[in-house]
């Protein structure tokens, strides 16, 4: 694996861009009663998804979590049926019957996201399990956040799969809260990636900085994918908005909160690319207007797509 | 009495019991400094401070066991799982453990604990923060399961559960916490665990509910009482020990049972209800009994109304049994 | 046919699937080298290796979801939890996870996963290694539930049941394991799931039996023949769904109904069967339905034999039933 | 804490063969068939019990496994109560209810067996939240072996007790076998003491020496009785008889169960208090012949013992 050419640091320049417009229009139709349930957005922690899934083929495996679009865009989902099943309509990934929270395409390897912190860990585990199994080189990606790190699932599963060796990269995002509450409640250490001596496997550290990412990420999926087993990668993050889109951050403090903003994987890279000369501001203009169009066509498709009628309730339980 | 939301009247209900007695503490994820994710303790963090008001790590198996292991050293916790889809991760604590630790130890302690948990759709939180999941742990011997249909109730339920030496699962619906209704000021106000209460006396048909339903039933009782169709509304509060009498009593009088619950209606508590019936005092019968619950579905995401049961359920199944003569 | 222990006829019907489907492989406790704390994968180890025969640590949750991932990516995994009881440990994985995997990711793709546990006392292992639990996964929307009655039903039921694309929860009795009974040879012998078996033909009182207590049923049925009482006994076989037709059709023959499981009485399967026939055919009935199951305990290690339900107690139940004319 | 004195050698060395001698005893009424169930002993791994409850007032607690006879006896359980137990009487601790898996006498702070692998590491953490809670100085013991480390409520638990600064120890057992498989099927590493890092924990390891044991206890015990908080200890043993009584470990083979065997912490301590004068044999055979009339007493009083009627198995199931 050697460094990023200029192409494809100005595609993941794109592709970051990408998940934070999504987001944020997420964020405004959803604001206008357009998405119902909870929405949990990840602006401010675009580069990790961008970071592992460049390594990423098709057939490689990915879970989520409930603040998981930012790997299903990374991983190749297609907005206008995202954007459809959040807004609950029949054409969207999941039939309208789960929303944010469930997004998938088993076709793209996204396994879906999950309800239950800690829940999709094992799941993901069972892809890699699955790909062992069969002898392909497939690998898989367990995404989390530092608070799902204390859950059960965590430890059982990382234990599993390095006693098994699996293929797969367990990539925990640390942004330092868990829904209200800080770092301090959860855990006395502050690098979770320490845990990963618990099961003989590598951790790794890196900041919120897409190449940095991309290029520890290129190491444990390289080291999955030659059959070496798992590794944990922790990513250094800060999540800007409330754990869920209304959650107005009053237990945080206003300052903490700019603070964090205050630190953007998405400007920090433009800066580097535009000093650089890798990308000028007319690259960034068209970048933009693509995306804006490409989000107002998804938006748009979702829309106009029926609603599941309730008679589709019912279909489908079983095979 | 004062008007006050239900989310409130358990805040009044934990700050009472917290009061009255040093050794009753919460915890759980989100419920100190944030105030718990539906606001149940509120301001508790600041009045009780830290020790009392334990904020935990997601570990919802653990922290539900710690709890029990607190109880049995005489303290009287008061867990919150945030929904109960998630205690789907503290089963073996409750069932295995709690449930258990009184009896299995040759009743050497008690086990005061209250495990809270808020239940059912209408979020549209989608198919893992929606489930309604009493009938488990009505199944299992050990434990207490209480379900509170109004603000006033609530309060004196969960004072009740507080005080209870064993251990009660005591289950919300979340599309109750914002309702209104009047509740009594002051500590003593308390109602017995295992008493049902007749909600509404009626002569035609009783409908047995719990939680939410108790209110959808009283306002298909109101309709129908328009269409001249008596009704009268039992709604258990306490569904684990039930109160068989309270419900043999109405079918006694009125002849005709429908039961509803959220829930799933496939093996739900509805069953339980019914099958006493059809086993204790079937001759009481002068129709099928009708049950209302949730399809066997998955909680749909955009199709959560069509989903729920609600009025037009509780009225189609009160019909249904006066169908017959 | 030849005669086969229970415990080997689960073992055969392994054997056959992972010959002839190379996606099936175990995964559990001790499932391995060991061959299963009771034996079902004896010699499976040495014939298939360490790649379709896995052992894993202890770690419940996490080994469930995992055979969940690898089912969803076409495998089809069989996986043994030791004690039923310890599935409380699994919960959030098959009822959050594995029940709607399919569903609520829209149909993407099938899950196809058993979920093997044997249950029930017998062994006085105590209050935390004799549950039976059935009536919780028969609550969940998207499981299959499957109980084996004998050597011959076991083989049959979990072959269908690995190669069926929807989730399985295969529950064996304890006290079955080591039950001799006539098993057909090859690999053609397959039991749909989703139907009942009516074990003994009768006319005077209709039982509804499920795992040992079938096997107690068609005792108690050999013992009342000789008292001029006709018992026909159903075996549900699959709890969920479970062959309503089956069920009412013997009903609607000899109008009264006894139910009988191992799993405690209050809110067990029986309530969803005594509950449907009060609500679809009260009519049939000529006298109220009776339940047999275990009392509102702990299963307790030295009272273990009191505790457990058996033959007389449904003989006690179908006389019951037989008191009305 | 000093060295332990003479006196105080020869009462471990007494504790330890009174459990070796205990569990002998129930070896044999077990295969008597006077006791039903399952029966776990910890013969060979005698000395972690003695050495930690060497320092514990009958105020703390301590909670065991199915292997846990050991530490219910160190902690002072009677064996005439306990014995009845586990013959399923009246009289027993838990009135004939449970047996050998469910052993407690919380007026000893035995706050009892579990069934459930991983399950009982929880309670015991709450009872030292309890403790401080109640602002007392008493501590608690979590006992459990090398198997159950891989359970999640392990990991949720040191987690827990560690941002909670709870006064536990965590004792594991580490004997190299979880039922029938051995540590490699469970864990990559070697040294279970070393994921106490993953909670900014500090982790043990003593050999199967009682002395060792003690003095290693002792600090941990120490730590947090004065509020420094929970301390991983992992106790190198081995297996001597199978998982349960009955298991004839084949899986195992005869040579490693002798090499097992070989390795007797009764004996290298009998050895050791012999070379230095501090035993006699006149000594070890009064406490031999102490010990056995004690436990024949005790097996009279368990066989004498009513069992509990029909009528009484409904009660105290709520209070
Ligand atoms: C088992 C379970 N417990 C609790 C919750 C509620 N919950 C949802 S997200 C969350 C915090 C997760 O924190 P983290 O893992 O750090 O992810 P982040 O939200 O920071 O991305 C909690 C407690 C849940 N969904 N599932
Ligand atoms: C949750 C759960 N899973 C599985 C079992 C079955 N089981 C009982 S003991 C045991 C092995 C425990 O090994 P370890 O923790 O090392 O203790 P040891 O038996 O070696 O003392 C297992 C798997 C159980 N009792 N509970
Ligand atoms: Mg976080
Ligand atoms: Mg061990």
């Amino acid at each position: 694996m050697g460094k990023p050419s200029k192409e494809t640091m100005i595609d993941f320049y794109r592709r970051m861009v990408r998940i934070r417009r999504a987001e944020e229009k997420l964020m405004e139709v959803f604001s206008a009663g357009e998405i119902l349930g909870f929405l949990h957005v990840s602006i401010g922690q675009e580069a990790a998804p961008v970071g592992v899934c460049a390594h990423l083929r098709d057939d490689d495996y990915i879970g989520t979590t409930h603040r998981g679009h930012g790997y299903a865009i990374a991983k190749g989902i297609e907005l206008k049926r995202a954007m459809a099943e959040l807004f609950g309509r029949r054409d969207g990934y999941c039939m309208g019957r789960s929303g944010s929270m469930h997004l998938a395409d088993l076709s793209k390897g996204i396994m879906g996201a999950n309800g239950i912190v800690g829940g999709g860990i094992p799941i993901v585990a069972g892809a890699g399990f699955a790909a062992k199994y069969k002898g392909t080189d497939q690998v898989a990606v367990a995404t989390f956040g530092d608070g799902a790190t204390n859950q059960g699932t965590f430890h059982e599963t990382l234990n599993l799969a390095s006693v098994m060796n699996l293929p797969v990269i367990f990539l925990c995002e640390n942004n330092g809260w868990a829904e209200f509450s800080p770092r301090p409640v959860h855990a006395k250490i502050e690098n979770l990636a320490d845990r990963a001596a618990s099961y003989g496997m590598p951790g790794v550290i890196v900041k919120n900085d897409v190449i940095d990412i991309y290029e520890a990420c290129g190491e444990a999926v390289e080291r999955a994918r030659k059959g070496a087993g798992p590794t944990l990668v922790e990513v250094k993050c800060d999540r800007w908005y409330g754990h869920y889109v209304g959650d107005a951050q009053k237990y945080r403090g206003k300052e903490k909160v700019d603070e964090a903003m205050a630190k953007d994987c998405i400007k920090e890279f433009e800066a580097r690319l535009l000093k650089e000369k890798i990308l000028r501001p007319a690259d960034i203009e068209k970048i933009e207007t693509d995306i804006r169009s490409e989000l107002e066509e998804a938006v748009n498709f979702a829309r106009q797509c029926p609603y599941p009628g309730p008679e589709e309730m019912a279909a489908g339980l079983y095979v | 009495m004062k008007d006050v939301r239900y989310i409130f009247a358990i805040k009044e209900a934990l700050e009472e019991e917290m009061e009255r007695d040093e050794s009753v503490f919460l915890l759980g994820e989100d419920v100190g400094l944030a105030g718990g994710s539906f606001g149940a303790s509120r301001d508790l963090f600041k009045k009780f401070g830290p020790r009392r008001v334990v904020d935990t790590p997601i570990s919802e198996a653990s922290l539900t066991s710690m709890a029990a292991g607190a109880a049995s050293c005489g303290l009287r916790p008061v867990v919150e799982i945030m929904f109960m889809d998630f205690v789907t991760c503290a089963m073996d604590s409750i069932v295995n453990q709690i449930a258990k630790m009184r009896y299995m130890f040759g009743n050497q302690f008690s086990m005061p604990i209250v495990v809270r948990m808020p239940e059912g759709a209408g979020l549209n939180a989608g198919p893992q923060h929606s489930q309604c999941l009493e009938a488990w742990f009505a199944h299992v011997p050990g434990l207490k399961v209480v379900m509170a249909a109004n603000p006033y109730d609530v309060k004196g339920l969960l004072k009740s559960a507080i005080r209870d030496d064993n251990p009660v699962v005591f289950i919300e619906n979340k599309t109750l916490h914002a309702m209104k209704g009047q509740v009594p000021e002051g500590a003593d106000h308390l109602i017995p665990l295992g008493k049902a209460d007749v909600k509404r006396q009626g002569s035609d048909v009783t409908v047995v509910a719990v939680s939410r339903l108790v209110n959808e039933a009283l306002r298909a009782a109101a309709d129908l009482e328009k269409e001249g169709v008596s009704v009268e509304v039992v709604d258990l509060m306490t569904v684990q020990p039930w109160d068989k009498e309270a419900v043999f009593n109405s079918v006694g009088k009125t002849h005709r049972l429908v039961i509803a619950h959220e829930a799933t209606k496939q093996f739900g508590i509805g069953a339980e209800v019914a099958a006493s019936v059809a086993e204790e005092i079937l001759d009481e019968l002068d129709a099928p009994v009708m049950r209302v619950g949730a399809p066997f579905v998955p909680i749909h995401y955009s199709l959560e109304k069509v989903y729920v049961p609600g009025v037009e359920d509780v009225k189609k199944a009160v019909r249904a049994t006066l169908q017959r003569a």
